[in-house]
C-alpha cells in the first residue's frame, strides 16, 4: 500500500528539482517555471495531508484543499503579473537572462 | 489620391448586429430549403444527364468532314481551312487526282486530313471558309483520349464523325 | 475490483468511440453537402449512392498520401502536434451522458462529480496541439496561426465558463447527468417554462438562460476554430494557419480533430440547455431496452441538429477581423456572460426556484 | 493497482519535472512542466481529491502553461540556447538543492505517522465540491474575498505593466 511517507518523499523530490531549477538556471521564464514546480510540491503534499486527516464522519478535511485552492489561485496572479514583468523587461533590454539585468535602475 | 469611405452611422438596433445575423441566417436557410425541394437550377449532372436533346441548333462541337449523298468526300483539299484556322490544328496533305479518273476536273483530294484537337478552339471558321461545304462543326463534345495521339483526328475518324451530308454540291458535280 | 463494471464501461467505450468516429468522418460529408447545398451546388455525389462512401475515399487518400516531413522543422513537436490536436476532444466525450440506461447500464462512461470542469480542463489542453503545430512548423504563417490561436482560446474560455454557471446555480451540482435529471423534472433549460406555464419566474428565466445559450454556444465556435472565430487557420490571410505545413495524415488528424471538436460541443450543447437524451413523452431506458435505444437515438439527432446549426453559420457569416474578435470577447461576451450571472441568482431567490 | 499507479504517476511527474530544469530549449521546458502537472493532477485524484484534480488541469495545464508558451513564442527566445554554462555556480546550486533534500528525507524518516497508509473513507463518491465550496463560503470568506482583490490587483497590475510607454 502507498503510504503518507511515499507522498511526501516524491513531494519533497519534486520541491529539490524545483529548487535546483531556481539555482541553477538563468533564464527568468525557466526560474518562474521553476516556482510553480515548488508551489506544486507544496500542494502535492497539503493534499496528501488533506487525505490522511479523516474526519469522524468519514470525509477528508477539505481545509487543506481549500490552501491547495488558494495556492493555485495566486499562483495564477503571480504568473500574470511576472510575465508582464518579464515582457516589460524584454522590450528594455532584450533579454531574459537573469546575468544581463544586474542594475537596479533603468 | 485615396478617397476615404464614409462609414455609415449605425443606430443602436443595427449596431446589435444580431437581427442582420438573423436574416443573413435565413437567406442561406432560403436556398438550403430550395435545394432541397430541387426548386433551384443547379448544374447538370453530366455523365447520367446529357445535354445532346438541348443542344441548339448551330452548336459548335468537333468539325468533321462529310460525305455527299453519292459517298463521295466532299473535300477537295483547297487548304482554305487550314490557312484560316487561328490555332493552326488543320493540316492537309493534298492529292492529285489522276487525269484519267471521272473526276480530272476537280484536281486535288485530301490524301491526309489531320485535325489537332488539342489545338482546335471550336471557333467554326473553317466551315464558314469552306467553299464546298465539306467540313462541319457537329454536335461532338465529348472529345477524350489518353495521349495527345489519341487527340489527332485523322481522316477516317473525321468521316465518320461527319457522315453524310445533303445538299448543293459544287465541283464534284459531274454535270457541272 | 468490479468486473462487470469494468467489462460494461469497455464495451461502452469501444462503440461510443467507433460511433464518433464515425459520425465525424460524416460530419465532413454532411459539412460538404450542406455547404454546397446553401451555395446553390450539388456537392460530393459520385462515390457510392449520393456519395455516401466519400468518407471512406477521403480517409484512404489521407492514409495513402506520402507521409512528408519539411527539412526545417522541429521534427519531435511536428509529429507530436497532430496528436495532441486529436486527443482532447475523444476524450472530453467520456463525461457526457448520451443516453439513459441499456439493461440496467447508465449510457454515460464517466460520472464523475466534477463533470464540466473536467469538460473544461481537457477541452483547454486542446489548444496545445494548434500551438505546437504552429511552433514546429518554424514557419511564418504556421506561428502566427499558433499564436492567433492561444489568445483566442484563453480569450474565450473565461465566456464558455462563466455561461454555464446559471445552469450550475439551478442544478447545484457539476454532474452532467445530475443536469440532464433536473431537466427532465423541471423542463429544457433553454426553455425553462415548458410545462409550467403560469410561473412567472420561469418565464424571467428563459430571458438569462438564452443569453447564456447564445454566449456559450460562441464559445464553443471560438473553441472548435468554426468559421466566424476561425482566425488560426483562415485561408484567405494566413495560407491555411497552423496546419500549412502539414500533409497527408497528419493534416488529417487536425482536421478531423477539428470535427470531434464539434462533435463534443454540440453533446456538451445538448446535454446543458436541451435536456440531453429526455425528449417529452418518452420514458428512460428502465422501461424496456427499446426505450434506451430510443433515448440514445434522440441524444444524436439533437446533436445533429446542432452541428448543421454550426455548419449554417460557417457558410453563412462571414470571419471577424482579428481586434474586432478579442473585443468582442473581452468587451461584450466577458461583462454580459458576468451581469447574466447575477440575473439568474436574482431571479432564484426572488422566485424561490 | 492503486500502488503500480502511484509510482507510475510519481515517476512520470518527476521525470518531467527533471527535463524542465535541464531543457536547454524553452518550449520543450514548458511542455514538460505540462506533463508534469498532468501526472500531478493524477496523483490528486488518487487522493480523492477530484475538485483540486481538475482544477489543477484547467487552471496549470489549460491556462498558465498557454500563457508561458505564448510569452515564449512571443520574445522568441530560441537564440539564449547557445549561451555557454557557468560549471561552478551549476554545482553550487546543485549542491544547495541536494543539501535540501537529504534534509527533508531526514524530517520525513524521523515522521512517525509516515509509515502509516490512508484512512480509508466514508462513501467512495463524496462530493468535494460541495463541500469545498461551503468551507471557502463559509469559514475562509474574507480570505476568498482578499484572493478576488489580490486577482484584480495582479490583472491591473498585468495591463500596466505589458502597456508601451506612449510619449
Amino acid at each position: 500500500m502507498v503510504t503518507l511517507g511515499d507522498y511526501l518523499i516524491v513531494s519533497g523530490i519534486l520541491f529539490t528539482i524545483g529548487f535546483a531549477g531556481v539555482m541553477v538556471r538563468r533564464n527568468i521564464i525557466i526560474i518562474l517555471m521553476a516556482l510553480e514546480l515548488m508551489l506544486n510540491a507544496a500542494n502535492l503534499s497539503l493534499v496528501a495531508f488533506s487525505r490522511f486527516h479523516v474526519d469522524p464522519s468519514g470525509a477528508p478535511n477539505y481545509n487543506a484543499q481549500v490552501f491547495v485552492f488558494f495556492v493555485i489561485t495566486v499562483a495564477a496572479a503571480e504568473v500574470a503579473v511576472g510575465l508582464a514583468i518579464v515582457v516589460a523587461l524584454f522590450r528594455l533590454r532584450q533579454t531574459t537572462h537573469i546575468e544581463d539585468i544586474t542594475s537596479l535602475k533603468f | 489620391m485615396a478617397i476615404t469611405v464614409p462609414r455609415p452611422n449605425l443606430n443602436w438596433r443595427e449596431r446589435m448586429f444580431l437581427p442582420a445575423i438573423a436574416a443573413g441566417l435565413l437567406i442561406t436557410l432560403k436556398h438550403f430549403k430550395n435545394m432541397i425541394l430541387r426548386r433551384t437550377k443547379v448544374t447538370m449532372e453530366y455523365p447520367e444527364e446529357k445535354w445532346d436533346p438541348n443542344l441548339p441548333e448551330h452548336y459548335r462541337g468537333a468539325p468533321a468532314l462529310v460525305r455527299d449523298t453519292d459517298g463521295r468526300v466532299r473535300c477537295v483539299a483547297c487548304q482554305l481551312c487550314e490557312f484560316i484556322c487561328p490555332p493552326r490544328a488543320i493540316k492537309i496533305i493534298p492529292g492529285e487526282i489522276s487525269k484519267t479518273d471521272r473526276f480530272a476536273k476537280v484536281e486535288k483530294y485530301p490524301e491526309e486530313f489531320d485535325i489537332d484537337m488539342v489545338r482546335c478552339i471550336f471557333c467554326g471558321m473553317c466551315e464558314e471558309v469552306c467553299p464546298e461545304q465539306a467540313i462541319y462543326l457537329r454536335k461532338d463534345y465529348a472529345i477524350t483520349g489518353f495521349t495527345r495521339e489519341d487527340m489527332m483526328h485523322h481522316k477516317d475518324k473525321l468521316l465518320e464523325i461527319g457522315g453524310v451530308m445533303h445538299g448543293v454540291v459544287l465541283k464534284w458535280n459531274e454535270k457541272k | 475490483m468490479d468486473y462487470f463494471f469494468i467489462g460494461t464501461s469497455l464495451i461502452k467505450i469501444v462503440c461510443l468511440l467507433g460511433f464518433v468516429l464515425g459520425l465525424m468522418n460524416y460530419a465532413v460529408y454532411a459539412e460538404r453537402r450542406v455547404s454546397a447545398l446553401i451555395q446553390d451546388r450539388l456537392g460530393p455525389n459520385r462515390v457510392g449512392p449520393a456519395g455516401l462512401l466519400q468518407p471512406i475515399a477521403d480517409a484512404g487518400k489521407f492514409l495513402l498520401k506520402e507521409q512528408f516531413t519539411p527539412a526545417h522543422v522541429n521534427k519531435l513537436y511536428y509529429w507530436l502536434a497532430p496528436c495532441l490536436a486529436m486527443v482532447p476532444p475523444v476524450i472530453t466525450i467520456a463525461v457526457v451522458p448520451f443516453g439513459s440506461t441499456l439493461f440496467g447500464v447508465p449510457m454515460v462512461i464517466a460520472d464523475i462529480n466534477v463533470g464540466i470542469l473536467f469538460v473544461f480542463a481537457i477541452a483547454s489542453l486542446g489548444v496545445y496541439g494548434i500551438v505546437l503545430g504552429g511552433w514546429a512548423s518554424n514557419s511564418k504563417y504556421p506561428f502566427l496561426g499558433g499564436v492567433r490561436s492561444s489568445s483566442q482560446m484563453i480569450s474565450y474560455e473565461l465566456s464558455l465558463g462563466l455561461a454555464v454557471i446559471p445552469i450550475f446555480l439551478l442544478v447545484g451540482n457539476l454532474r452532467l447527468t445530475s443536469v440532464v435529471q433536473y431537466q427532465i423534472d423541471h423542463g429544457w433549460l433553454i426553455a425553462p417554462f415548458i410545462g409550467d406555464w403560469t410561473n412567472l419566474g420561469k418565464w424571467l428565466l428563459a430571458i438569462p438562460m438564452f443569453i447564456s445559450f447564445l454566449v456559450f454556444i460562441i464559445a464553443v465556435l471560438a473553441e472548435t476554430n468554426r468559421l466566424p472565430f476561425d482566425l488560426p487557420e483562415a485561408e484567405q490571410e494566413l495560407a491555411g494557419g497552423y496546419h500549412t505545413e502539414y500533409a497527408s495524415m497528419k493534416f488529417g488528424l487536425f482536421f478531423l480533430g477539428e470535427y470531434i471538436a464539434m462533435i463534443t460541443g454540440s453533446g456538451i450543447i445538448v446535454t446543458l440547455f436541451f435536456g440531453g437524451w429526455h425528449l417529452p413523452g418518452i420514458p428512460d431506458g428502465s422501461h424496456g431496452w427499446i426505450f434506451g435505444l430510443i433515448n440514445i437515438a434522440v441524444f444524436f439527432a439533437k446533436v445533429a441538429a446542432l452541428i448543421f446549426l454550426f455548419m449554417w453559420v460557417r457558410w453563412t457569416l462571414p470571419r471577424f477581423r482579428w481586434d474586432q474578435l478579442m473585443r468582442l470577447g473581452w468587451l461584450f461576451f466577458f461583462e454580459i456572460a458576468l451581469v447574466n450571472i447575477f440575473v439568474v441568482a436574482i431571479i432564484l431567490i426572488y422566485f424561490h426556484l | 493497482m492503486s500502488v503500480f499507479l502511484f509510482w507510475i504517476f510519481a515517476l512520470m511527474m518527476l521525470v518531467f519535472g527533471v527535463a524542465v530544469v535541464i531543457n536547454r530549449n524553452p518550449v520543450a521546458s514548458a511542455l514538460s512542466l505540462v506533463v508534469s502537472f498532468l501526472a500531478l493532477a493524477a496523483l490528486f485524484m488518487s487522493l480523492d481529491a477530484y475538485f483540486i484534480g481538475i482544477i489543477q488541469v484547467l487552471v496549470y495545464a489549460g491556462a498558465i502553461m498557454v500563457l508561458f508558451l505564448f510569452i515564449i513564442m512571443l520574445l522568441d527566445l530560441r537564440a539564449e540556447e547557445l549561451r555557454k554554462i557557468n560549471w561552478v555556480a551549476s554545482a553550487g546550486g546543485l549542491a544547495v538543492a541536494l543539501a535540501l533534500m537529504v534534509q527533508i528525507f531526514a524530517v520525513i524518516g524521523r515522521f512517525s505517522l509516515a509509515k502509516q497508509t490512508f484512512p480509508s473513507l466514508a462513501k467512495s463518491t463524496s462530493d468535494d465540491v460541495h463541500r469545498i465550496g461551503l468551507l471557502l463560503f463559509d469559514n475562509y470568506n474574507l480570505p476568498f474575498q482578499i484572493i478576488g482583490v489580490v486577482i484584480l490587483v495582479a490583472t491591473i497590475g498585468a495591463v500596466m505593466l505589458s502597456r508601451r510607454e506612449t510619449r
